[in-house]
């Protein structure tokens, strides 16, 4: 594993309709680390999330993945990154076997078994996603990500909607991430699932760095304080 | 057991009525002075238009049953007379476009008969893709019931708005008096049809009640605590 | 009611852009229209009513299901629902629905008569066509909208059961205004516009009764 | 207080598409009482939610809202009961004070000063709802419930997008509702943020009721083994 | 790109009663064509591949639409963008919306014969003006509805921007219909399909281009 960071945001700043988002946000992250995104409501963390996506490019600053630019040629970037984000990327008449096949035959990889077994949506393998719940459209979109299993993988809110087992799941896979040295960022609310998982912390509000040190440093103080 | 044999019953009746209408009508039957053979189309064409139009106010009325009683069997009727009234109509367009060529030199005339007809058949086209696509049988049933209203509602409005819109352009001959050996088969294949009609609407309603019962009947009543 | 038809106008205050773009779009549709009729000029006049009309209903369609997204887009349709009754609902968004068709048709009316060369006979006339005319296509299309909007293919479903609906009000509303452009030797004018009055009134009436059953079950 | 019961179902029954997804519950609830729906990904919480709003009805079997049948007049339950669901109920281009107007107009109420203080949304009080965070459209909706004050209150996945000041918040705006005496009906994984806020607790498995009892003997363990 | 468009396939056959009712919708335009331009026969036959076209820009409208609304409904598109090229995405979505468009107008033609007593004089020349025409209008019309269908008002973005682009193809392939269906005394119908074949060459291209600035950015 090499030691060149994998995210360098220097002054970053992202503007959505009239408001700065985010605010001259710099920091790193090596390959193979994997940071907490905390921060109230509105504190920014989405926004961040779809930056460091490159679905959205920054407004100011500059954002290096992966080495390059984002402002330079994104493809090669983009097939490295992961985002499950507030949207689960669905088709909703489609089911999900439907839905593993593409995503394998867009990745050009064989599709390995038993992966719906693993999400527990094998016996709704050939029921469109428009009637799933909830909890089974996050499991599905996990799928996906245990699939492509990309190099740098976002989660916002990886434990919304999801029941205990469906929590159990997301945590072993972002364990099984880091192990394979895969960097993960993960925004949420609950930090306490969110600080074993992760080696260090980043805590914004107001869209401006508030805070950054090694996740287990963080505290639901901090956070609740950084927002006054 | 009773009720398929009451609609075997019609439905035989129906189709040795149509057999027997058609043989006089082919056959015995003078051809027209001014048609020919060409005109004996008729003795299908005008049984399929009145029993569309029966078939349509049936599911007006099945319809209005529903939004009032509510109650799924008046649902299931109204799917068995949407569809075949869809049919019949279509089929209704079909043999009279296949004589208007002919007769009149062409398939389709803007006439207020024909353009009602064919509002009539996009209408109740329409509700029947409605009902595809609105899973929930209670809306389904609901909402094209509403549907259906509306749509029936519609037609004498535009059966008289088409045909003041056209009051210049008449190409129709008007019905002239039919001679009496062709009121026979006709008179016969619109019983033979009516009767048809009876059986089909049975059929459709019960494979409808059943599909409804295999939908919503929980397959499923294991008693828990 | 006064509530819902504040909130109405308050989405279409804070979504004008979207009037606008209705607007223009109606314009680009007259244009297409010219175009594919060819550039006879005598036979684009002749046919200025009828294209009037058809620009109308198809921006209107457009803005009947806008109208409805919004709605659902969040699920707000539900919290309504909870708390106004269903005729309210519906008559509060049929009513604006129809003020901004009507709008939509005024502001039309000089275009027509500069694209296809058409003399504006008589515009009182005119005017009163265009809000008889709209009202007819409101009601149907309002309720058609919230029929669509929460079934699976909105955008397909909305013109398919409204357009058949709607034809006797578009049929009368040309002649009636075919009638007003180019003069009414006949005195049949009345007839037409008794014709749309009677169909709007039939509908206003009808589809409110039915909105129950639309907003309520299911 | 009475003691009619506010719920009550008997054999309630719900399927949606070709799935029976309710089947046969049996329960009552009685006015002042609140309730946590347990249960894992796909149990059937949101649907029950939905019957029990009157949004959908049921399929078979018998329920009633504060003593009368869902399948007579729903008009006077309707104006009782308040969903906060899986969507906020807003509208897109209005803003938040927009928003509130509507909502006192349509409940025929004067609008109470401080309510966009309470939810923290003073500062956003004339943007759209379309530029909010996830935090802060569920706040929004939150404030809905608030002024409404309807009878039955009906909530699923309440903690979900908030931060600690939102959770809080809505914890206390439930304590503030049962002391009123109004009936809260709550539906979450985070059983243990939901146990304190219920008297009783109903866990669903499949569309079935495996369990009531008081909350307080609701356990993680109980959910998860429910599903199997 | 072959998974892209295999896909679009399973996406279209899924939704296949959409596609049967995009058909029930473009005939329900001929209808209310004929509506607004009145009941003279030889009006409306003259009329009729103005009528076909205009029929299947509407229905096109539609179907565009509702193809970049399974990818945005629940942001399946940003996922697509993060795994395959914009070019192959477009492509894809743009092939399948062509043949889609081009089956509708070979179904709407003997409907147009039909209804309009129009022969269908020269059929191969027919078909190749079908095809090429849908091809003009699928290009531009699959990129302004990626980009209409991200904006806030998509549904009335997209015709707004997309009419007047395919003016150019709309009227060539009128008049190329025109000479197919009425004769073509002058020879002039190779001429109005270069112009076509030009206007696909340069939009297919174009708009492949264009479409990373329309996927790739924002
Ligand atoms: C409710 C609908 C309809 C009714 C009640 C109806 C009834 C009739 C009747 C009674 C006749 C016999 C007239 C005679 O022999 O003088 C007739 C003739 C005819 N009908 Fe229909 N018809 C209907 C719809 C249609 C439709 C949709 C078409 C489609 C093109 C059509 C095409 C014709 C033709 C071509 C003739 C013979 C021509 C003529 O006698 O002038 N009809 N129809
Ligand atoms: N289009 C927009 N116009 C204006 N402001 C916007 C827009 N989109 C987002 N914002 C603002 O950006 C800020 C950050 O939003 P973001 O969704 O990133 O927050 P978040 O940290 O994810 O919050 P949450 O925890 O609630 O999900 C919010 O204040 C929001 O109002
Ligand atoms: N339209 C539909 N057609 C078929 N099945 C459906 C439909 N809608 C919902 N379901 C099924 O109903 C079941 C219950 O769904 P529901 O949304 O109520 O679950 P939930 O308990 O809220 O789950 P979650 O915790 O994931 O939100 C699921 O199995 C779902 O697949
Ligand atoms: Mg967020
Ligand atoms: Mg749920």
């Amino acid at each position: 594993m090499n030691l060149q960071p994998i995210i360098r945001a220097d002054g970053l700043c992202r503007r959505q309709g009239l408001r700065w988002v985010l605010v001259h946000l710099n920091f790193e992250l090596q390959t193979g680390e994997s940071l907490l995104l905390a921060g109230g409501n509105g504190a920014g963390k989405s926004t961040l999330l779809r930056l460091l996506s490159t679905l959205t490019p920054p407004s100011q600053g500059e954002l290096e993945l992966f080495g390059t630019s984002v402002k330079v040629n994104r493809r090669p970037q983009r097939n490295r990154i992961g985002l499950l984000g507030h949207t689960n990327q669905l088709y909703p008449e489609l089911t999900p076997s439907d839905h593993l096949q593409l995503w394998s035959r867009l990745a050009g990889m064989e599709l390995p078994k038993g992966l719906l077994d693993r999400v527990e949506l094998a016996d709704r393998a050939h029921d469109p996603a428009r009637t799933f719940s909830a909890g089974m459209c996050k499991r599905l979109a996990l799928a996906r990500l245990m699939l492509l299993n990309p190099d740098l993988i976002l989660l916002d809110e990886p434990f919304g909607q999801l029941d205990a087992q469906g929590v159990s799941l997301m945590q072993e896979a972002v364990e099984g991430w880091r192990d394979q040295g895969k960097t993960v960022v993960l925004a949420t609310h609950l930090i306490e699932r969110g600080k074993p998982l992760c080696d260090r912390a980043l805590l914004l509000a107001h869209g401006r760095l508030k805070w950054t040190g090694p996740a287990a440093e963080l505290s639901a103080s901090m956070v609740a304080g950084a927002d006054s | 057991m009773t009720r398929q044999r009451v609609a075997a019953a019609f439905a035989l009746v129906g189709l040795g009525l149509l057999s027997w209408g058609s043989y006089l009508g082919l056959w015995v039957a003078p051809p027209d002075r001014y048609m020919g053979d060409v005109q004996r189309i008729m003795y299908v064409h005008v049984p399929t238009a009145w029993l569309a139009l029966v078939v349509f106010t049936l599911a007006f009325v099945y319809a209005l049953l529903f939004l009032i009683r509510r109650t799924w069997r008046w649902d299931a009727l109204h799917e068995a007379t949407l569809e075949i009234g869809v049919l019949y109509t279509a089929l209704l367009c079909i043999q009279g476009a296949l004589w208007g060529k002919p007769t009149w030199g062409v398939y389709w005339a803007w006439d207020p008969r024909l353009t009602t007809v064919a509002v009539m058949l996009l209408s109740f086209a329409g509700i029947l893709s409605l009902r595809h696509f609105l899973d929930d049988p209670l809306r389904r049933a609901s909402w094209s019931a509403t549907a259906t209203i509306l749509a029936s509602a519609n037609v004498p409005v535009v059966y008289y708005s088409v045909r003041w819109w056209n009051s210049l352009h008449q190409l129709q001959s008007t019905p002239k008096t039919v001679n009496s050996a062709m009121v026979e088969p006709l008179r016969i294949n619109a019983f033979g049809l009516l009767a048809l009609t009876i059986a089909l609407i049975m059929i459709r309603s019960w494979i409808a009640e059943a599909r409804r019962r295999r939908d919503l009947a929980p397959p499923l009543p294991e008693i828990e605590a | 009611m006064m509530a819902l038809l504040h909130k109405e106008f308050l989405l279409a205050w804070r979504g004008r852009a979207r009037v606008a773009a209705s607007l223009t779009f109606a314009a680009a549709t007259l244009l297409m229209f010219s175009f594919s009729a060819g550039a006879d000029g005598r036979l684009l006049q002749r046919l200025a009513p009828g294209f009037l009309w058809l620009a109308i209903l198809l921006a209107s369609t457009l803005t009947l299901q806008a109208s409805f997204d919004a709605e659902t887009q969040d699920g707000a349709l539900d919290g309504l629902i909870l708390s106004a009754s269903a005729a309210s609902i519906f008559y509060a968004k049929a009513l604006t629905n129809w003020l901004f068709l009507a709008a939509l048709g005024f502001v039309l009316l000089p275009l027509i008569a500069a694209l296809f060369d058409a003399q504006l006979g008589a515009l009182d006339r005119l005017m009163s066509v265009l809000l008889l005319g709209t009202a007819g296509l409101a009601a149907p299309g309002t309720l058609y909208a919230a029929l669509a909007g929460r079934s699976r293919a909105a955008g397909l479903m909305l013109p398919l059961l409204y357009f058949p609906l709607v034809i006797p009000a578009l049929v009368s509303s040309v002649k009636a205004s075919e009638l007003a452009f180019f003069g009414d030797p006949m005195n049949q004018w009345g007839g037409w516009m008794s014709l749309l009055l009677a169909f709007c009134l039939i509908f206003w009436s009808l589809c409110g009764a039915l909105s129950t059953a639309i907003l309520e079950d299911g």
